[in-house]
């Protein structure tokens, strides 16, 4: 089993999420994240006063998959998380010892 | 050249001390032999007084608050809520009778009305009752502290506030009220304030500039504001309020009351308009932050003019309070580099002496027998003005800057640069604004 | 049938054209010979401004901002701020000249009072200051504006609404508003029009409607509210400021102004209870969002009737405008899947035409003289109330699309899809509403 | 001990029926022979009425609001919305004549008036319409409701809370309503009661508390106000409005009013700086929702002192009011273990207690006539506060514990333990306050 | 070391974090997510209008702790979170290199 | 590859942040979070009724970095995230198998 992070531009959240249900994943997790890379935050300007804003907001994705699904869910979202533009985002793939489900006590690949 | 121009207000001094152009005396002239009770000039002041007292708590309040860092969000509402609460109670112990009752040689008035003793229930000023009078009174005086607070905030320690505003009540506020209202020396030099600009705005502004050039900057000296919808609330009561505030200032329900009225929203509007289009052309995108801005800065410029213009020099103030508070609060504050940090200077102060200068230009005696300005063949009024505002200025300068100094000698002012860091509410209150 | 329909109908038109049961004429004749200045009731309308004033600035602002996307909200909010700015200019510059000074074939006035040219400070309309009649209606005016906006939200470009205001302001109301309540040709029809059902609220309504065909459905065409606070806020606002936008309608404060106030909060209770119950019964839940829903579904209703029905009649047309209008915003709009993102049509539209027929229902002549209705005797005033409707029907959809068509000659109306998804907080204005 | 004391009061009762020293009645001879309608008088209660609508709705609405968990924001509003809707109609169909037409046996009016028949558009009352005065009334019974929702909040299912609000409203509101000021039988002992201290306060107090009582503790029964922004704007509102609650008590636009009006900004002002001091010395930090606490206990104490006591009882009053509730709310309410969540009886229980027995200490004859408290010589009239605060808490309590008794025969009065975690926002009416 | 990685459900947060203490964990972090699996988003109805929510709100949370204690930690999410409704969440259980603790530069588990 | 999760206090996010950009970092993610460990979560008091706050508000850095860099980016963070006093955080590593960098499609530490 595999973590699939992924962090993506926020209005691609919905289109991603289709796809990967059609992929046939079972779940995922997102979080409100911000962040930093080629692209760099922006300035904001208030009556004239300029704040940096160092960080540009992001959604964050979690997945477990099993092994054998890890390379479909990455090209789903290289796919469909894609503008061309900076801050496209970056997919972070970690290894995962254990999955349970908590309401059957499943484990493994059954339980994700 | 520059002594010139002294002899010359001079002359304009003494000129003006005989003519004894005084608004408030005329008003009460006005109402012949017997004064009586008039109950729908009683109404509208009594319903104005709720107006602007709504002005400062909540309108003010949120107005600042909503600009604040999420962090220090509380603490600044807290400063508008605190200054109205002790000017409430000092107004009324010693605040109305050294504004208003007697003059003691033009510069300030007497103990005889302290906590409102021989004010009587049935006792009048012009047609209303005076203790009406002395509650509409006591909301000026609430809203021209509390404005100040936008220039100090996050980094002023709570406690200081508290001092300062008692100290600046009593030694800023009061002696300018009488000066101007209370039948002291300003009143008779024949300057043309009709609801405030000098003695609210251009005061408030001025300590506003000095406060926080003694305060020094915050660590982070920008503007985030953590909830644009309180600062539309705010501005949204500010605009409500102000028809009180300029429109009450007529002391009558009648048709000046309405013209002030009316000028009141159509300056207010072109101001936003102007803000919003000036920054559309300089930065590209026109905010609601900016409407908001504008909007408080056309109200500040034609308080001192509202009775008496037309709507041609409303819209004429609308316009350059909007465009010029914009100029003033982008280029001129990066420039000068101060951290009034809600542009209580750079909107009050500039807005106020735009409206206190166009007051003399403008003022049309059709409109109010009392003001002819420089279009209607009166150019002295812009001079007699000028020294209004210049006197209003350098008197405030001098008092705040040693009233800051006298706290200092006690306690500290500022907070730490940890407690800065961390954020006021927490610090200072012990609470925090929002628990999502 | 359809014939006869007319013909009976112009019938109607020729009989009251004698009858010229014109209420805005009649209260001047009430004045008697020597028309004087009453401050009680120039106190209550000088308050009654303010309040309506409010209703816009920050009430409806706020009612629909709290409705709106998290990223949409400070546009939504601007342009009710902006539609009420821009009216303040122009209807001192022409609009109330156009409306209100004299009368050109019952179609438009002239041109007399241009920037409020000729009316002096004591010059009277009726027992108020003319000054103050004037500012009483731009209020008007700009809340008319600023409801439509509510229609369009989440996808117009903030410049093309700014045009938008300035046409549909100078080819639509100042017209309706002529018709209506400046001798024009509807006034002299005899229909009942209290405190503008017609003029306001079917206006507003059906160029909402037209708009929001002409605009297209939004990419997410559903309600998603970002902060139902604010729109718990802007309803309490718009509660308390319909008391001086019906209750003002007496222009006078006496016993029919506190009996149109009184019927404008009982019909406003009423539909949100009745609101409240028809979706709980059909939906299972009853929302907050359905009280504030009804509470402003009442207020339209109650409108054109608060100062000719007696309590009984408030009560029927609190509970038939909350019921309905509830029908009306979801099943009908469903149903015929035109994007009124909210509801200005289904709230403002509907309930203003529920509250405008039933006026002629229940116009109880003890309650006020000039208004009397089918269940006193007079089904013709039905009638009549139908053709007012219908005529401001026709000509608000007519010019609401031509206003469009112009507009789209010169530019694209809509921001790209791509501005739509980022939101138009940030892409039309460069700010977001928290920094939370 | 106790009988003497009983007897004492037994004579003090018989002796001031005969005194018929009723507020209500004397305002009514005041007219002399020829009432008259007075437009200022009118003005000032047009407004006045608006403005204690607002304190409800939204006022008391957010001020609760902002201090509920984030899943019962909702709720809790739409508490305050649904109580002044329902009562809104009842007040017009029994509500106002069972409590102010005609008088059976001192404890109950009449039918006559039910559904406002044969009140004409020209009735007066004193020198308002008639109709004007049910209005105002209307919203004092709309707003004592609300209050007691926020004892009940985080656990009382909405339908109960809907049927309560209908019981309580005719069961208990009413009779006392008309006991002091319908010319019932508590009118007659002489009590004092500006505008409303028992009816309102210390009614809605002891309902607040028994009903928490019976209700029982919430799972998690600690405060964790949500959002601090909405108590902000809520206690401004309060402020605002219950300047309308307490100057329009004197139902004239005059002196009284004035005064009213002076003393209840003053106490208010007082007991905030109280509150802040008290919780600053004891809890080392002075919180911005002590200092809107302490504004709601000042407002609350001074409602019935407020037309008959000087500056310097208000400012007793104020002391009094803003630090006794600051201790009610946190040590006794700790102790003592009931579950009032948004401290309604601490502080309007409370503070309406102090308030009733000091104007009885407090009132001073010169402000006016009708009052005469122990400090001018008339020890009695303390004892005369204190009787009618015992009557109506007896009362209160039995009447609202009898109420819950037979609700409960009849349905569950609390939502389920899971519905309380989850929040009532989304079990109870499907929706969230938030969506960011 | 190993990362315990739990979605729970919001309302059984605070029994959980009470569970975890008395079974003798020493920290642990906490953050607000959103997510679907077999319990998906709801639909909420304004003014008629239904808007589907696309993802649960959910808890997230994550303790790094020494293996000896890994599998007293998952019995104790597993039992406290349990409800036996879908949605009940999920456990994963990631492999961990190095803990520092900032404060006092200890590594490993001493850090944790 | 690692990934380097630092939990830290909120106040000290600028200067991390600068101080990491510094060390060469191209890109990380932030978050907000809720923590507790030695530093316990404090009392507050509304109107003098006490609520405790279970936890402590902290923010997550999450960078992905080369194993060359990871030894650096662990001694900025150690330095700048440091008070000396409870609540100054942790800093855990954890082993990524891939990155991958959306807009050019770019494996392995060149994608980061
Ligand atoms: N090394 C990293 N570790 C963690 N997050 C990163 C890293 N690099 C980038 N990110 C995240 O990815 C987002 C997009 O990266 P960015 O470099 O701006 O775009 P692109 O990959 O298209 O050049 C950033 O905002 C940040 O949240
Ligand atoms: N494969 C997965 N990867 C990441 N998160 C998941 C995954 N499956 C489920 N989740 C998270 O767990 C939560 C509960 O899962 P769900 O399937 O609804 O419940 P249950 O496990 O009881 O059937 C989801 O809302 C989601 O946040
Ligand atoms: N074992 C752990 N697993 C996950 N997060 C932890 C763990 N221990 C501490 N934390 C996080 O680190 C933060 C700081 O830890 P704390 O123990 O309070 O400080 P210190 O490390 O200075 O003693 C906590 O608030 C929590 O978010």
């Amino acid at each position: 089993m595999k973590k699939i992070e992924a962090i993506i531009k926020q209005v691609k959240l919905e289109e991603i999420k289709d796809a990967l249900v059609m992929a046939g994943i079972q779940g995922m997790t997102i979080s409100e994240v911000q962040g930093f890379g080629r692209q760099k935050g922006h300035v904001e300007v208030y009556r004239g006063s300029e704040v940096e804003a160092l960080f540009v907001p992001k959604i964050k994705i979690e997945l477990v998959v099993p092994d054998s699904l890890v390379e479909k869910v990455v090209q789903t979202i290289l796919e469909k998380a894609y503008t061309g533009t900076v801050g496209d985002g970056k997919i972070f793939i970690i290894p995962v010892e254990e999955a349970i489900r908590i309401r059957t006590k499943e484990k493994g690949e059954k339980a994700i | 050249m520059k002594k010139k121009f002294m002899e010359q207000i001079l002359n304009f001094l003494a000129f003006s001390w005989m003519m004894v152009l005084v608004y408030s005396t005329d008003v009460l002239a006005d109402q012949g032999s017997q004064p009586k009770l008039d109950t729908g000039d009683t109404a509208w002041m009594l319903i104005s007084s709720a107006l602007v007292m709504f002005m400062t708590i909540p309108g003010l309040a949120l107005f600042y608050g909503g600009l604040a860092k999420k962090k220090d969000v509380l603490n600044t509402i807290a400063m508008s809520f605190v200054a109205y609460c002790i000017v409430s109670l000092l107004w009324v112990a010693y605040g109305y009778s050294l504004s208003f009752s007697g003059d003691i040689k033009g510069m300030i008035g007497n103990f005889d009305k302290i906590l409102l003793k021989d004010i009587r229930i049935d006792s009048l000023q012009g047609t209303i009752p005076e203790v009406l009078f002395c509650m509409y009174q006591l909301t000026f005086a609430g809203i021209t502290v509390a404005l100040i607070s936008g220039a100090y905030i996050e980094r002023i320690k709570f406690s200081a506030w508290i001092i300062f505003s008692v100290l600046w009540m009593s030694l800023v506020y009061i002696p300018v009220a009488h000066w101007v209202w209370g039948g002291g020396f300003l009143s008779k030099l024949g300057a043309l304030d009709f609801a405030g600009g000098t003695v609210v705005h251009v005061n408030a502004g001025i300590a506003a500039l000095v406060g926080a050039l003694i305060l020094g900057k915050r660590k982070k000296n920008y503007l985030l504001p953590n909830n644009l919808t309180l600062v539309v609330i705010g501005s949204g009561i500010l605009w409500f309020g102000w028809f009180g505030f300029n429109g009450g200032s007529a002391v009558a329900s009648n048709g000046l009351a309405a013209q002030a009225f009316l000028n009141t929203n159509l300056a207010c509007a072109v101001a936003a308009l102007a803000w919003m289009f000036t920054e559309w052309m300089i930065t590209k995108k026109p905010t609601l932050l900016g409407i908001a801005s504008g909007i408080v800065a056309g109200l500040v410029a034609i308080t001192p003019a509202a009775g008496f213009v037309n709507v041609f020099g409303s819209i004429i103030i609308g316009i350059l309070a909007g465009s010029l508070s914009f100029f003033s609060v982008t280029a001129m504050k990066s420039k000068l580099g101060y951290d009034d940090a809600l542009d209580v200077f750079g909107i009050h102060g500039v807005a106020g002496i735009i409206g206190a200068i166009l007051t003399g230009v403008f003022a049309d005696p059709s409109i109010n027998e009392l003001g002819k300005g420089l279009l209607y063949g009166n150019p002295n009024q812009v001079l007699i003005q000028i020294l209004a505002v210049l006197i209003t200025i350098v008197y405030t300068a001098l008092m705040t800057g040693i009233i800051f100094l006298v706290i200092r000698l006690f306690m500290k002012i500022r907070v730490s640069d940890e407690e800065e860091t961390t954020g006021l509410d927490s610090t200072q209150h012990g609470e925090k604004a929002y628990n999502f």
